[in-house]
């Protein structure tokens, strides 16, 4: 039995629903002891585990330093959904001049160091695994604790929602409808869930960053332009969940 | 008509392993007795749910009774060669299919001097050549086996190395990138060591493999010492998933790695061995 | 047309019939089960980076090709068990089939996967081996996107047929047999020799349409040339991908295009092995553990480019890659232009060594 | 003494008052961070607003996009299909059941039967469990079918969907469907039989939409007692937020300082007559009818779960082609409209408020969601419970008990810090 913790900082929950959907097969419930899933368990404390999906970004810097001494006590850390691993909407928030200041009463003491910009996990410690997704969904899950109990792991493809759009056939919104569609520059995982129902991806499913540089982008996001979204509306469509590789690649500016 | 599906795999059985070096083990598995392989060939080995991986014959099959076995060394990288690492042991039982590509071109080297050039993991393949030469000796001319590694304990084999020096004919030349005490060989890059070749240079051929980088420095300086590309071989490696020439994926110009080498002569790679990226 | 698809029914024993299906959005290559499912009453207008489907009755082609039937996004080629017991090898034999109705370039493009898959690629064997009957439609009016003339792939086919038609207007068909069954089939179909006046207008039409394609290779062996002298310049290939962002439609869409990934699924009690296409413009292709043999895109787009105008050839006995479809044209979303890429390399001139 | 929250969405904590060693007062505090949602949402465009909104909750995504999408559509005076609007209730439905069914028999029933966790429950009684996974997989295939996927689906927008589901989608969803009721019923008649742990009524009033048609989806208008409220009405004056010193959170009391809560029960109590007549057969014939205290807010939710899957199936039935899936007229967008509307989430009532700038963003926006409503309740309820009690697990267990009686969903971690409005550079 390997034991499994789920960990959660800051994000909706989104991905460890998905994660506990996985969790109701019952030859990975057979091979996995859960040591910390509060939504779950009724249990609060954990020393250490093999394996730990940590589910959202870090922002504030109570989270970094749990999230370092959770590295400490963990074999194997799953970065997961596109919060751990780009930031998540919540690093939206940096593309304004926000400060994290509340009107009415001050914020309790550990949240008044809310950072501006939320981390990627990778940004504070050693990310082991990365599941992409806004969420992630159970299948990647199941596969990725099989595989894990088997002594291996998935083998990364990095391609875009295109190449799922494309193997099922369905007819690109972008080229026949002239619908703004962010698939050619999205990781794929998703199985091209928003064009099956007809309308462009948003990006849940974050930057496919590899191979890809702030040109690139912005000779995608030229197109986009062309297909008559705005200019303010394509950088926060682009960035939208993926601010932190968004940034990476062009700069703060953008 | 149902076609052949060169996909299938023949179930075999690990029975024996052996730590190499941190990271690398040689696994001896038992195949059925009509398994036959060339040197510088591979298989691919599949282990349970998780996936493929191609890796060379590193010693040449034994057929003992009912059964043939070979040896593969295996470093840890990724997905399945980590599992590999962790998981399979003696008993165990892996997939196996193959063997498959072009192996060495022991033919041609026969009755001339040889020279095996090798950089880390890269012996894997080269191994099968040595045991070759070595049990029909008299076959061929002189033997050269140049061979380095980051630091000694990231040899392989070291179990047989010195073995190697006591083949009739034959000079063993080693080398580690790093100093360490009982380090009594060359520091330094194994490429240093082909100046120390002794062989007639206009009558061998040379069996190059090993990291990418190493292999272009090694062939540019043996082509300065003389050697023509046509006598230098070089085993080459590519993002392999298929095997047998239909999967695209270890494409290197026209050429399928995995079923026109991956075991190729300068001569015949031309450009294709010095631009990056083509 | 309705004849035509009977007499082939009669004489083949009752094959399926696969060709470009309508739908309820654009028609796919797929299984035609009634002649009211044919693309007959429509036409496409394509253009780099955008398809529209108009009233008319030049259809063309979609994003999808024949290669979807013989060459599946997916295909499991073998399902085991944890003691590695193989439990089904996922390979069939192949249904009988008539490919009716494809395009002069789908044609040619089978011809490629041939000479790498056929006989070594246990699905497209058993799928290719299974095609009993080929019914070509020539294309009087290329679309918007098509060079086959330019490449030697259409617009018209002389070998490798049954039966060839051309629609010269809507109600017109003039069909030309290709093979001993072709003949038998338009012999029990009762046809009429055409006149002079038809064979002529036909000339005519095909010349047309030869000229109307705008996208040309006015010399395929000098561009050749050049790109083999530009196969190392880093500077020139950085250049003409500028645009290319690697999302991978091209390789999808194009109908030659054949890499594989494979794909190991794993299950309560079993795993499968699944082959899917990849394409080599994504980072995946020549990505390995520890490295990346085409780590930039630009080696990447050279890797498409050449194979498919240098590399193919050596690797068929002489065929090219590039049908001249124009599907990559159409379906990338950027809307790059691999043809008016290749004619920027007859520009340069001092390639020619 | 402070002590985690587990069985919850989100990350929090019970704080126990004492006052000469006896409990004086209950809290929660919430330490999720905050994700300035509100602030997030600046700038952006109505149409990127419904996509974006959905991921302040990974359990009730629907919810928030639905309500968005109802805000903008009713501003901006856009006129939604019958049938389209049909089908998206069926999509807030299928997440109704998904969140209900995951909370009772997750959250509640390990509880109910005295287990550490679900987990436990698995290896005690499979059977039960496998029904009860066999419930969510349903709702999470229907979900997929109409949505997409399970959580944050895809597939509402302004003007309504952006796909319709085909008639071979819909078969198939009818299956599930049916599946789904099957197995919810023979779950219910398990849950049904097993008594709450704390008996005691909830303090506070009960807050839900008012509804005319039936029981209740969304709406403009709330019903407090015998009263119905404007939403702004309702928001501007009646709830009034409070800041607390011990929670991240912000809560919501009734003018006159009296705490309320949403959600099932407030549902149920209310709207009780207008559950199909299976979901009231079956409350019957196991003794149940209202008022329920929200303890007791298993047996509503089972009973909203038996409705729903009714009226998807309803809605399943009446599935017609159509050929626009969305009415959509952008230019309608106009400057300084305020778009609100509400949903009954799950959870309870979710309140959104969006002010449009001139150019057609938004300008300003309040989410108040209904773990936010309820935070004042919780606390006043488990006060009462355990007031002068001795500090001790088994005042713990009841003060956890509580939390997951009103299945707090404090992930979504918006409830409403009110940041300073900067201006975003455009
Ligand atoms: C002809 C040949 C012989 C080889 N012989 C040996 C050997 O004897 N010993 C040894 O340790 N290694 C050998 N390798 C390298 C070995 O195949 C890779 O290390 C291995 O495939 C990595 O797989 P992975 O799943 O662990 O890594 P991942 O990075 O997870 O790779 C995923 C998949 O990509 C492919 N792939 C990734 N890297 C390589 C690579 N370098 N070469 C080919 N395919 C790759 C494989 O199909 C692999 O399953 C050889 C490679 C080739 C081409
Ligand atoms: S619809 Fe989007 S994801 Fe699909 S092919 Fe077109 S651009 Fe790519
Ligand atoms: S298509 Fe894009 S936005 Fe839609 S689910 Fe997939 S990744 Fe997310
Ligand atoms: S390269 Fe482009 S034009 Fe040529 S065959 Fe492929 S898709 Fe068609």
């Amino acid at each position: 039995m390997l034991k499994l913790a789920i960990v959660k900082i800051t994000s909706c929950s989104g991905c460890i629903n998905e994660i506990l959907s996985a969790l109701l097969e019952d030859d990975i419930r057979a091979n996995y002891t859960l040591v910390y899933f509060t939504e779950l368990v009724d249990s609060i404390e954990f020393r250490e585990a093999d394996l730990a999906f940590v589910e959202g970004s870090v922002t504030t810097r109570h989270q970094e330093e749990a999230l370092k001494d959770l590295r400490k006590r963990v074999g194997f850390i799953v970065a997961t959904g596109t919060c751990a691993l780009m930031g998540g909407v919540q690093s939206l928030r940096a593309m304004g001049d926000f400060k994290p200041e509340s009107r009415g009463l001050p914020l309790k003491q550990e949240s008044s160091e809310i950072y501006r910009e939320p981390k990627p996990l990778d940004q504070v410690v050693k990310v082991d695994y990365a599941l992409p997704g806004c969420p992630i969904n159970a299948d990647a899950v199941k596969t990725f604790l099989r595989k894990y109990y088997l002594g291996g792991l998935p083998i990364a493809i990095y391609e875009t929602v295109c190449s799922e759009c494309k193997r099922r056939g369905l007819p690109c919104v972008l080229v026949t409808k002239g619908i703004p569609c962010l698939g050619p520059i999205t990781l794929s995982g998703c199985g091209a869930i928003c064009p099956s129902f007809g309308r462009g991806c948003y990006g849940c499913y974050g930057l496919q960053f590899h191979g890809l540089n702030g040109g690139k982008v912005l000779s995608f996001a030229e197109r986009l332009r062309e297909l008559g979204l705005p200019d303010l509306d394509y950088r926060a469509l682009i960035s939208a969940y993926s601010y932190a590789k968004y940034r990476d690649l062009l700069g703060g500016s953008h | 008509m149902k076609p052949e599906n060169p996909f299938l795999l023949e179930r075999s059985l690990v029975v024996g392993v052996v730590d190499e070096a941190p990271g690398v083990k040689t696994y001896t598995l038992r195949l059925s007795s009509s398994y036959s392989a060339e040197p510088g060939q591979f298989n691919m080995i599949y282990i349970y749910g998780l996936g493929e991986v191609p890796l060379s014959i590193s010693s040449p099959p034994l057929k003992r009774g009912s059964f043939t076995y070979v040896e593969h060394t295996a470093r840890a990288v990724g997905a399945v060669t980590g599992a590999i690492l962790s998981r399979v042991s003696t008993g165990s039982l892996v997939g196996l299919r193959g063997p498959y590509g072009r192996g060495w071109p022991l033919r041609e080297a026969e009755g001339r001097d040889l020279v095996v050039l090798a950089g880390g993991i890269g012996l894997a393949p080269l191994r099968p050549v040595i045991k070759c030469v070595e049990s029909s000796r008299d076959a061929f001319g002189r033997l050269n086996i140049l061979y380095g590694a980051r630091s000694p304990e990231y040899l392989l084999y070291k179990y047989e190395l010195e073995e190697y020096a006591r083949i009739p004919n034959t000079k063993l030349l080693l080398s580690s990138d790093t100093a360490s005490p009982s380090w009594s060989y060359h520091v330094g890059f194994v490429t240093d060591l082909i100046e120390y070749i002794d062989v007639d240079v206009g009558d061998s051929v040379v069996f190059v493999c090993g990291p990418e980088a190493m292999m272009r420095t090694s062939v540019k300086k043996l082509l300065n010492r003389g050697f023509r590309s046509d006598q230098i071989y070089v085993s080459l490696e590519r993002r392999m998933r298929c095997g047998v020439g239909v999967c695209g994926t270890c494409q290197l110009g026209h050429y399928f790695v995995c079923r026109d080498g991956p075991v190729f002569s300068i001569s015949e790679l031309g450009e294709y061995f010095w631009i990056e990226g083509i | 047309m309705k004849k035509l698809m009977l007499e082939f029914k009669k004489l083949l024993g009752d094959p399926v019939f696969l060709g470009y299906k309508r739908g309820s959005t654009i028609p796919v290559f797929d299984e035609i089960r009634s002649i009211s499912e044919l693309p007959l009453e429509i036409s496409d207008v394509q253009k780099p980076g955008k398809y529209e489907i108009v009233e008319g009755f030049r259809f063309r082609h979609s994003h999808s090709s024949p290669k979807w039937y013989l060459l599946p996004p997916e295909q499991v080629i073998l399902t085991i068990s944890p003691s590695y017991d193989a439990i089904d090898s996922g390979v069939s034999e192949g249904r009988r089939a008539v490919l009716f109705g494809v395009k002069p370039c789908d044609l040619k493009a089978i011809a490629v996967l041939d000479k790498i898959l056929l006989d070594k690629h246990p699905v497209y064997t058993a799928k290719r081996r299974g095609i009993v009957g080929v019914v070509v439609e020539e294309c009087m009016e290329p679309g918007g996107t098509c060079f086959c003339a330019s490449v030697n792939s259409g617009p018209i086919v002389e070998s490798g047929f049954d039966v060839a038609y051309a629609r010269l207007d809507k109600e017109t068909l003039l069909l030309k047999p290709g093979s001993d069954i072709g003949r038998q089939v338009l012999k029990s179909m009762g046809l009429e020799r055409a006149s002079s006046e038809y064979t002529e207008l036909y000339k005519q039409m095909v010349g047309r349409a030869i000229d109307s394609m705008k996208r040309k290779l006015p010399d395929l062996e000098r561009a050749q040339r050049a790109l083999r002298g530009l196969a190392s310049s880093q500077e020139f290939w950085e250049e003409i991908s500028k645009k290319c962002i690697g999302c991978g439609n091209c390789n999808y869409v194009c109908p030659t295009c054949f890499c594989t990934e494979f794909i190991d699924r794993v299950g309560e009690n079993h795993a499968e092995r699944v082959a899917t296409w990849i394409g080599c413009l994504t980072y995946t292709y020549g990505l390995v553990a520890g490295g990346h043999f085409r780590k930039q895109l630009y080696m990447r787009y050279r890797h498409y480019t050449l194979h498919k105008f240098l590399y193919y050839p050596l690797q068929t006995g002489g065929l090219l890659g590039c049908v001249g479809c124009g599907r990559c044209i159409t379906w990338c979303p950027i809307g790059l232009d691999l043809i008016e890429n290749l004619s920027r390399v007859l520009k340069v001139k001092n390639v020619e060594a | 003494m402070r002590q985690p929250m587990t069985l919850v969405e989100g990350e929090g904590s019970i704080i126990i008052l004492e006052s000469n060693s006896l409990v004086d007062r209950v809290l929660y505090e919430i330490t999720e961070a905050p994700r300035f949602f509100e602030y997030i949402l600046r700038g952006r465009d109505p149409w990127m607003t419904v996509d974006l909104i959905s991921r302040v909750c990974g359990l009730c995504g629907v919810s928030y996009s639905y309500m968005a999408a109802k805000a903008f559509e009713k501003c901006l005076g856009v006129e939604v299909d019958e049938y389209i609007e049909r089908l998206r209730e069926a999509m807030h439905l299928s997440e109704r059941v998904k969140s209900h069914a995951l909370h009772v028999f997750f959250m509640n029933l390990p509880e109910l039967t005295r287990s550490r966790s679900i987990i436990e429950l698995a290896s005690r009684n499979p059977v039960v469990f496998r029904k009860a996974v066999d419930l969510v997989n349903h709702s999470r295939r229907i979900m997929s079918i109409l949505g997409g996927r399970f959580h944050n689906v895809v597939n509402v927008r302004i003007g309504g969907v952006y796909r319709a589901p085909s008639r071979e989608e819909v078969e198939r969803a009818k299956i599930e469907v049916t599946g789904a009721l099957k197995t919810a019923l023979e779950l219910a008649d398990l849950v049904l039989s097993l008594k709450p742990i704390t008996g005691l009524p909830s303090v506070g009033s009960g807050v839900c939409i008012y509804s005319i048609h039936g029981y209740p989806h969304h709406g403009d208008k709330l019903l407090l007692g015998d009263k119905v409220y404007e939403l702004c009405e309702f928001y501007g004056g009646v709830s009034i937020p409070h800041r607390v010193e011990h929670s991240n959170a912000t809560h919501y009391r009734l003018r006159g300082g009296e705490s309320y809560y949403v959600g099932p029960v407030a549902r149920f109590n209310k709207y009780y007559s207008m559950l199909r007549d299976e979901a009231r057969e079956l409350l019957k014939s196991h003794g149940w009818s209202p008022p329920l205290g929200v303890v007791e807010g298993y047996v509503a939710r089972l009973a909203e779960i038996v409705n729903a899957l009714l009226e998807i199936s309803e809605i399943l039935e009446s599935h017609r082609e159509v050929q626009k899936p969305s009415s959509i007229k952008q230019e309608n967008i106009r400057g300084g409209s305020i778009c609100e509307y509400a949903v009954e989430a799950p959870r309870g009532v979710l309140y959104g408020r969006f002010k449009l700038g001139d150019d057609g963003r938004i300008q300003e926006c309040t989410l108040i969601t209904p773990t936010a409503q309820n935070l004042a309740s919780m606390e006043d309820t488990a006060t009462q419970l355990l007031r002068n009690k001795r500090i001790d697990g088994k005042a713990v267990d009841v003060a956890k008990s509580i939390a997951v009686a009103y299945d707090p969903c404090i992930s979504c971690s918006v409830h409403a810090l009110r940041v300073e409005f900067l201006r975003i550079n455009p």
